[in-house]
């Protein structure tokens, strides 16, 4: 078949930014991870930075313990996300509701950090709640809200609702109102109508929220660095202090290939157990 | 019109200086917080360029220039010779010295050791108040290497003497780094810079912290219970200096704006405000009565003499304490 | 259950009230941070010591409101100058990729798609270090082998603007694929059958057509590129951009300047989304 | 015999619209009654206050002698197939069909008896595996039936099924239907806006209009026998004439047209004399080259075109004087008139019988 | 008369599937015609190719005498009202209609001229400024008819145009669309798959089936006279019975239907003594309680049921005899047949001409 020029039009930006700034850069990045400076020799190449991984206790525990609160916030995000989605497209109102999504979008296009400030002013130990929960006399003295992983996990939790919310709201909007009444006709009740028809009807939605809210807290750094307090290293933290404060990019490249395979790892196994693909997903 | 990119520390540069150098020189001079570790991490990542003039410490200079090259020698012959105190001036040149040529010049001094609220830690007078459960929840000090080495010597070893004796050093830190995990439970915060620390000590969240002496001298002035105090193990003293990167752009600038800084009236300025020691010559009559008061209070003679000089880094110590602060910062 | 179906008042009343607390715990943070930009204190928190605008207005040497502190409000010019760039480009090559995965048949395309996909779940960290990675080692074999310094190969503005069109250039690809995924191709037929040639259809059918999803999307890519930081962080270099520098002064503490900025920020990204929401709303 | 479902005095107001005004009917057990009228009118509304998805502003709805005010849809012996459909597509044909039943908690051999039994009772014996996007759309029509037949409902509503199917399978299914309600013996209640499809199908029909049923009736005789102008135009192709009427008596009434031509013709409500009026005449109803007989109206056409469409064929015609009346007159396929092309002249006439006047006001 | 449309031997091949196989035709100037065919038989693909999207497998196209291979669409005199019509709906109906215009670099002054009178033409003057989605469906048809005529083709293809539209617009469109085309005398080519608007508006149609022609004549002659069985099944409602001829002479035929009714009717193509045949009956062409007369073939029925729908009224029954052959049978609303109910034994007959069969082989 012969091509048109507009054919190689399209497709040489999009060659050049696929193939200069995604598949270029992480064939480099694996090279790093296995290639050691000895001081100020040649480099060589070598598995040790991978190996450090496994011997040392420390990297691989926050990594375990990375991935466990990733999937714990994600499955906290779609408990909470669920019920919102389904309100704001079933339950309130039809003229409300382009105020409600703006409501929901809004925060969200407001920098991270300017989020994360706000919980830290709002819990710190002389925060404002603090402040007014002892002036009303429920708190004897503050107390420390901030640091700790609970509040941690509120935080991402906070930080990833949009992008579960948003996938939510638009997989319920193409759910026919007539299939719930169709299955409240039939004799379902409500929570008959949760587990037969929109959850099942939701599920594209409910795969790409989850792929999405793992993926950001997985790779955050803002909110486990700034309200996660003493314990909570996170991996991404890892990969920065191998890159910014022990100068070793070999040992952080290999910290960031691992980080890179347990996700897309993950998120295979999220999709295979849904019984979908990415490509349906991003749709 | 001109511009020169300055790699500092938050209050190195203040605002005032800057319109006033300006006004002499026609020259704005744009200012990116830092700290060391993230000075050296950028001028690696560019290789030395993008900025025309940085301000590490005087230990951080020497084996980063041997890894990466990133500065270029300070040619001293610009700079106003009698600007600078001379024995921090040698010192300096001394402790940069790469293949026969020093790297940097002197800006200010200081020592880090404890910053305690008398009120409530009456009886806090050396790094091993960090460790103590009495003031448990209270305290405070930066994941940083600092703290390793204030702890050895509180300890009675001397980290700096195992600098060449990469496992002796690993023994020794990975013993502090389990005094530290012991403690983990007392401490309120890691705090990661000046003012977030001042801001917990002033709201009475942390009465015991390791810090720079001008914290506690800056919260003195507000609240007199709290004040730095020099540890009787000794304060860890360092010179933050000038340092120009190999690919300066303008690094005419740079030279004018370490002679307008080292200039008494300027430096003057600059230590009222941050309370830091400068390393200019003359300063006394343009500083603060107060401000020479707050070393006066803290430092006593001994004090003085007990000071714990930083010498150069060698490159392997970074990882070695980089694995201990990994390790403690992920215990629980 | 539905608007449709009878449901009883216990159901809807406590269904209200706990859309109301999520909303509650949306915005408290917002909330207050906007609140205490107005504190007359020189800490972000509470105690309430009245009203004042010295965090926007006042000149210094005390206090440095937002309109005189030439370090954010250059941090802030930084980051609409790269929002301004990262919209452009990856507006403009988002498309056409629309254009390429949708329209076009080649072989290697379902594993192209996948590949540009794939900044989805790539955590921005990381995307930040590999292009950090790869810029050095090219910088690095050009300047040794040719002797050149390429400027755009190290940490500084363009790189940082590289990094964020990286991952940015999917999600403008995947808005303008959906719309054009619902663009009725016989409209392209028609024009032609009228005597337009392919290139004049795109012009006055296609992206006529597209223009709202490529006005809202370049709009969403500005505002991802204004508020990025995990891919920022390691590429930026001289010029900060206002994430990272507020990052910096969160984490060391400062005053509520970043209150001010923050306050500023909110109903900035407000009008904007509120903006391209209208326009998208207009569309349909 | 047993009323399956009475309706009284019905009413629902949106706000201050009236979508359904003041409606009373019965349907007696095992009946086919459709609901007839154009869209918009209220049909869909007053289905879904009988299957409980509306609550009604006032009147009362009975299903088996049972007053249903305040029981939720899933509670009411009625099911409802809707207009889309709605098969669920996350099931296969048997667990949509099995759905009602398992939320009846019934066992689960029992369930997959009657889900056996009732696919086979629509002809989808051996479906049951079959995933919905594999049905064509006859057939998903059919699950959509079976699905509520399987609940054995006191009564079945169905929302304009065929609604969505296309012409040749809709003829089809309309005889299915029928044959399937025969079958079953529930009483269905039938909406449509295809007054082909309410004829064909049912018992009685209903036509609405704005809200309020203008005439309940057999097929049959709303289309001889039309009570009102609006069934009259709305049930069947017809010819409308705007006229005046000159005489009136019991049964008939002499109407002189707005082009001049007086016609005797049957004399619906509100015909008086001197009064406007219109005057309705079936394409079918036209003899061409009559016979002159005493109650015959003629007149003289110039055709305008020939619509040959086999057995449906057509003249357009026009009346041959001032106002030029146009006229659509079936063209009997017996080879008889193949002279007549575009421009011939021609005499039509029909009889008193086929042609009907209601009273008007001269701007309806 | 000049030939408008010339394709000769046009093959479309997808892959191993024959869309269009080896049709040929030709459409003189200013002629309506037609092509219908049922869904799928390669309508639209024959119709792509005249008009330039598709590329023959093999044959020719010819317009005004000029081959077209290797003509792109946008330089082809032809064009083509598509079937969701494709209006552009960035722009208002006056942009719509001069698009093709500006394409050509007309001068403004001209263009605007010309859709001024483009919209007239087709009843839209002072419709210029209105948005697309401001139209009503008719409307819209005839802004995309207009576009397409501003730009004087020699030839319009239209795409099932009245596809998208409800059944009471369609009809009248039909009326319209025919007199449009009178009036410009533009030469049309209309694919359909409803017989009934082939038959309305064409000077001739082609019948299309799995790719091929079967008859191309005019719509009397098609519906009088069909050349094959398919033909005879698809245009036009009928009644297909299955049988053998026992006779067969040049024009009549004597076929034993399977029911074992002798049925002397008109031969058409491959009839041969002692060969299988279909034999085909149209509603209309029953006489219910008929005479006796000679040509007569005459059964008993028994009535399954009346489907009563004004004049278009059918009775379904069965033959009353051991094969129960299933027939529908029109019934006249002329209430002599009033008494016929479902259940009822009737007599019903055909004259020789009114059937005719072809020949057939036994699984047809
Ligand atoms: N929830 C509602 N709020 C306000 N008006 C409504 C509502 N539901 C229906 N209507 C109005 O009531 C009238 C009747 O609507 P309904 O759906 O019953 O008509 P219908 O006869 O079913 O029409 P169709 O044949 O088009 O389905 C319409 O004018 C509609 O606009
Ligand atoms: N691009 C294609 N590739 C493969 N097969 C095709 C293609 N286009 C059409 N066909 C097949 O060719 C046949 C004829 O298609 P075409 O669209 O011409 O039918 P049609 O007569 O227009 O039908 P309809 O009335 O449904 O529009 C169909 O079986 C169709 O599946
Ligand atoms: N290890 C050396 C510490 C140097 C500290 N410089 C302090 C500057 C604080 N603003
Ligand atoms: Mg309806
Ligand atoms: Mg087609």
């Amino acid at each position: 078949m012969r091509r048109s020029h507009l054919f190689w039009l399209f497709l040489a930006p999009v060659l050049a930014w696929l193939v200069l700034l995604i598949v270029l850069p992480h064939v480099d990045l694996l090279v790093m991870s296995l290639r050691r400076g000895n001081g100020m020799g040649e480099p060589e190449w070598t598995l040790a930075n991978y190996a450090t991984f496994f011997a040392e206790p420390i990297y691989w525990n926050t990594f375990l313990r990375t991935c466990v609160y990733s999937i714990l916030t994600t499955l906290i995000t779609l408990a909470i996300g669920l019920p919102v989605a389904f309100f704001v497209v079933k339950i309130a109102a039809v003229r409300l509701r382009g105020m409600l999504m703006i409501l929901l979008l809004l925060p969200f296009w407001v920098s991270e950090l300017v989020r994360v400030y706000g919980w830290m002013i709002l819990l710190r130990e002389s925060g404002v709640l603090n402040h007014i929960l002892v002036a009303s006399g429920l708190l004897a003295k503050p107390v420390e809200m901030l640091y700790n992983d609970a509040t941690m996990i509120m935080g991402l939790v906070y930080t990833c609702m949009l992008f579960m919310v948003v996938p939510l709201v638009s997989v319920m909007d193409s759910l026919d109102d007539s299939l719930i009444e169709a299955a409240h006709d039939l004799g379902a009740g409500p929570i008959a109508i949760w587990r037969t028809i929109i959850i099942p009807h939701a599920k594209p939605g409910i795969t790409s929220g989850c792929i999405v809210v793992f993926m950001l807290s997985l790779g955050n750094y803002l909110t486990p660095n700034l309200i996660g307090g003493k314990n909570s290293l996170w991996f991404t933290e890892q990969i920065y202090n191998q890159f910014i404060a022990s100068f070793n990019w070999n040992q952080g490249s290999a910290f960031g290939f691992l980080l890179l395979a347990l996700s897309t790892i993950i998120i295979r196994i999220g999709l295979k157990l849904t019984r979908q693909t990415l490509g349906e997903v991003a749709r | 019109g001109e511009t020169m990119q300055l790699l500092t520390w938050k209050g190195y540069a203040p605002q005032q200086l800057i319109d006033k150098f300006k006004a002499e020189t026609g020259i704005t001079v744009e200012v990116t917080y830092s700290n060391n570790e993230e000075m050296i991490a950028k001028l690696r990542a560019t290789r030395g360029a993008g900025f025309d003039l940085a301000q590490p410490s005087q230990d951080r200079i020497s084996s980063v220039q041997k890894e990466f090259g990133i500065y270029q020698p300070m040619d001293y012959d610009r700079l106003d010779a009698k600007l600078f105190v001379p024995s921090m001036l040698a010192a300096v040149k001394q402790n940069t010295m790469v293949d026969g040529k020093s790297h940097a010049a002197p800006f200010c001094w200081g020592t880090s050791g404890l910053v305690v609220n008398a009120k409530a830690a009456p009886e806090a007078r050396d790094y091993t108040a960090l460790l103590d459960s009495a003031y448990s929840g209270r305290v405070s000090y930066r994941l940083k290497r600092p703290t390793l080495i204030a702890l050895a010597f509180a300890l009675g070893d001397d980290p700096f003497a195992l600098y060449g004796d990469t496992k002796a050093y690993t023994a020794l830190m990975d013993k502090i780094g389990d005094k530290l995990i012991e403690a983990k439970p007392l401490v309120k915060n890691y705090w990661t810079n000046g003012d977030a620390l001042l801001q917990s000590m002033r709201s009475g969240e942390v009465h015991v912290a390791m810090a720079w002496d001008n914290g506690g001298w800056k919260l003195h002035d507000e609240n007199p219970d709290i004040d730095f105090i020099a540890p009787a193990s000794g304060a860890l003293g360092w010179i933050d200096t000038f340092a120009i990167p190999a690919k300066a752009k303008n690094v005419d600038a740079a030279y004018k704006w370490i002679n307008f800084m080292m200039r008494p009236e300027n430096a003057a300025v600059f230590t009222n405000m941050e309370k830091y020691a400068t390393a200019c010559e003359g300063v006394n009559p343009f500083l603060d009565e107060a401000v020479r008061a707050n070393f006066e209070r803290s430092f006593s003679q001994q004090d003085i003499e007990r000071i714990r000089w930083y010498p150069p880094v060698p490159a392997e110590i970074e990882a070695i304490e980089g694995r201990i602060l990994d390790k403690v910062k992920a215990s629980r | 259950m539905i608007r449709s179906l009878p449901r009883s008042g216990a159901y809807t009343a406590l269904y209200r009230i706990y859309v109301g607390a999520f909303f509650v715990f949306l915005f408290a943070p917002l909330g207050v941070t906007c609140l205490l930009a107005f504190n007359d204190s020189p800490f972000p928190s509470l105690p309430w010591y009245g009203f004042t605008l010295d965090w926007f207005t006042s000149a210094g040497p005390e206090r440095i409101g937002i309109l005189h502190d030439a370090h954010n409000l250059r941090s802030i010019r930084v980051s609409a100058h790269t929002a301004f760039w990262v919209a452009l480009l990856s507006t403009t090559v988002g498309t056409c990729g629309a254009f390429l995965f949708e329209q076009e048949k080649f072989p290697g395309k379902e594993a192209l798609y996948l590949l540009m996909l794939a900044p989805l779940v790539i955590p921005g960290v990381i995307l930040g270090i590999s292009i950090l990675l790869a810029a050095n080692t090219a910088g690095l074999f050009i300047e040794e082998r040719l002797g050149w310094d390429v400027g755009l190969l190290r940490p500084g503005f363009w790189l940082v603007v590289l990094g964020q069109f990286s991952f940015i250039t999917t999600f403008v690809t995947l808005v303008v694929s959906a719309r054009l995924k619902k663009f009725d191709r016989s409209l392209e037929e028609a024009a032609m059958n009228l005597g337009a040639n392919r290139m004049q259809v795109i012009r006055h059918i296609t992206l006529p057509f597209l223009r709202p999803a490529i006005i809202s999307s370049a709009a969403v890519a500005f505002l991802m590129s204004f508020e990025n930081f995990n891919t920022t962080l390691f590429l930026v270099g001289p010029q900060p951009t206002l994430p990272i520098n507020l990052y910096l002064q969160v984490r060391d503490g400062s005053t509520p300047v970043i209150n001010a900025i923050s306050l500023l920020l909110i109903m900035g990204t407000a009008a904007l989304a509120l903006t391209s929401l209208l326009l998208s709303r207009e569309d349909r | 015999m047993d009323t399956d479902l009475r309706v009284d005095e019905l009413l629902k107001r949106f706000g201050t619209f009236t979508a359904v005004d003041n409606v009373s009917f019965e349907v007696p057990q095992g009946r086919f009654f459709s609901i007839l009228g154009p869209s918009g009118c209220g049909k869909t509304t007053l289905l879904r206050m009988i299957a409980g998805f509306e609550t009604p502003t006032g009147g009362t709805i009975a299903i088996r002698g049972r007053d249903m005010a305040g029981i939720p849809p899933n509670r009411r012996p009625v099911n409802l197939v809707f207009q889309h459909l709605a098969l669920f597509p996350m099931m296969d044909v048997a667990e949509n069909v099995a759905f009602g039943l398992r939320r009846r908690r019934e066992r689960t051999p029992d369930i997959r008896r009657k889900v056996a039994e009732a696919l086979e009772r629509v002809d989808l014996g051996g479906f049951g595996d079959k995933r919905i996007d594999q049905l064509s759309g006859g057939q998903k029509q059919r699950v959509a039936i079976a699905r509520c037949l399987v609940l054995e409902p006191s009564v079945l509503l169905l929302d304009e099924p065929l609604g969505a199917l296309d012409l040749k399978l809709r003829e089809q299914m309309k005889v299915e239907l029928r044959a399937l309600q025969t079958k079953v013996g529930t009483t269905f209640v039938y909406i449509t806006h295809d007054q082909s499809e309410a004829l064909v199908m049912s018992d009685a029909v209903a036509v609405m209009n704005s809200g309020r049923f203008e005439q309940v009736d057999t097929p049959r005789n709303l289309y001889d026998n039309p009570a009102t102008p609006f069934v009259a135009g709305f049930v069947g192709d017809t010819n409308i004439l705007r006229g005046r009427v000159r005489e009136a008596d019991a049964d008939t009434a002499l109407v002189e047209t707005q082009s001049g031509l007086a016609c005797r013709c049957r004399a619906g409500a509100g015909v008086g004399s001197g009064e406007g009026a219109l005057l309705f005449v079936r394409p079918e109803a036209f003899i061409i080259e009559p016979d002159d007989t005493p109650d015959l109206t003629a007149i003289t056409v110039r055709v305008d075109s020939v619509l040959f469409d086999g057995a449906n064929s057509r003249l357009l015609a026009r009346a041959d004087d001032a106002t030029g009346t146009e006229l659509t007159i079936a063209l009997p396929q017996n080879r008889r008139f193949d002279h007549l092309v575009p421009g011939s002249r021609v005499r039509v006439g029909w009889h008193t019988q086929a042609a009907l006047c209601f009273g008007a006001k001269d701007g309806d």
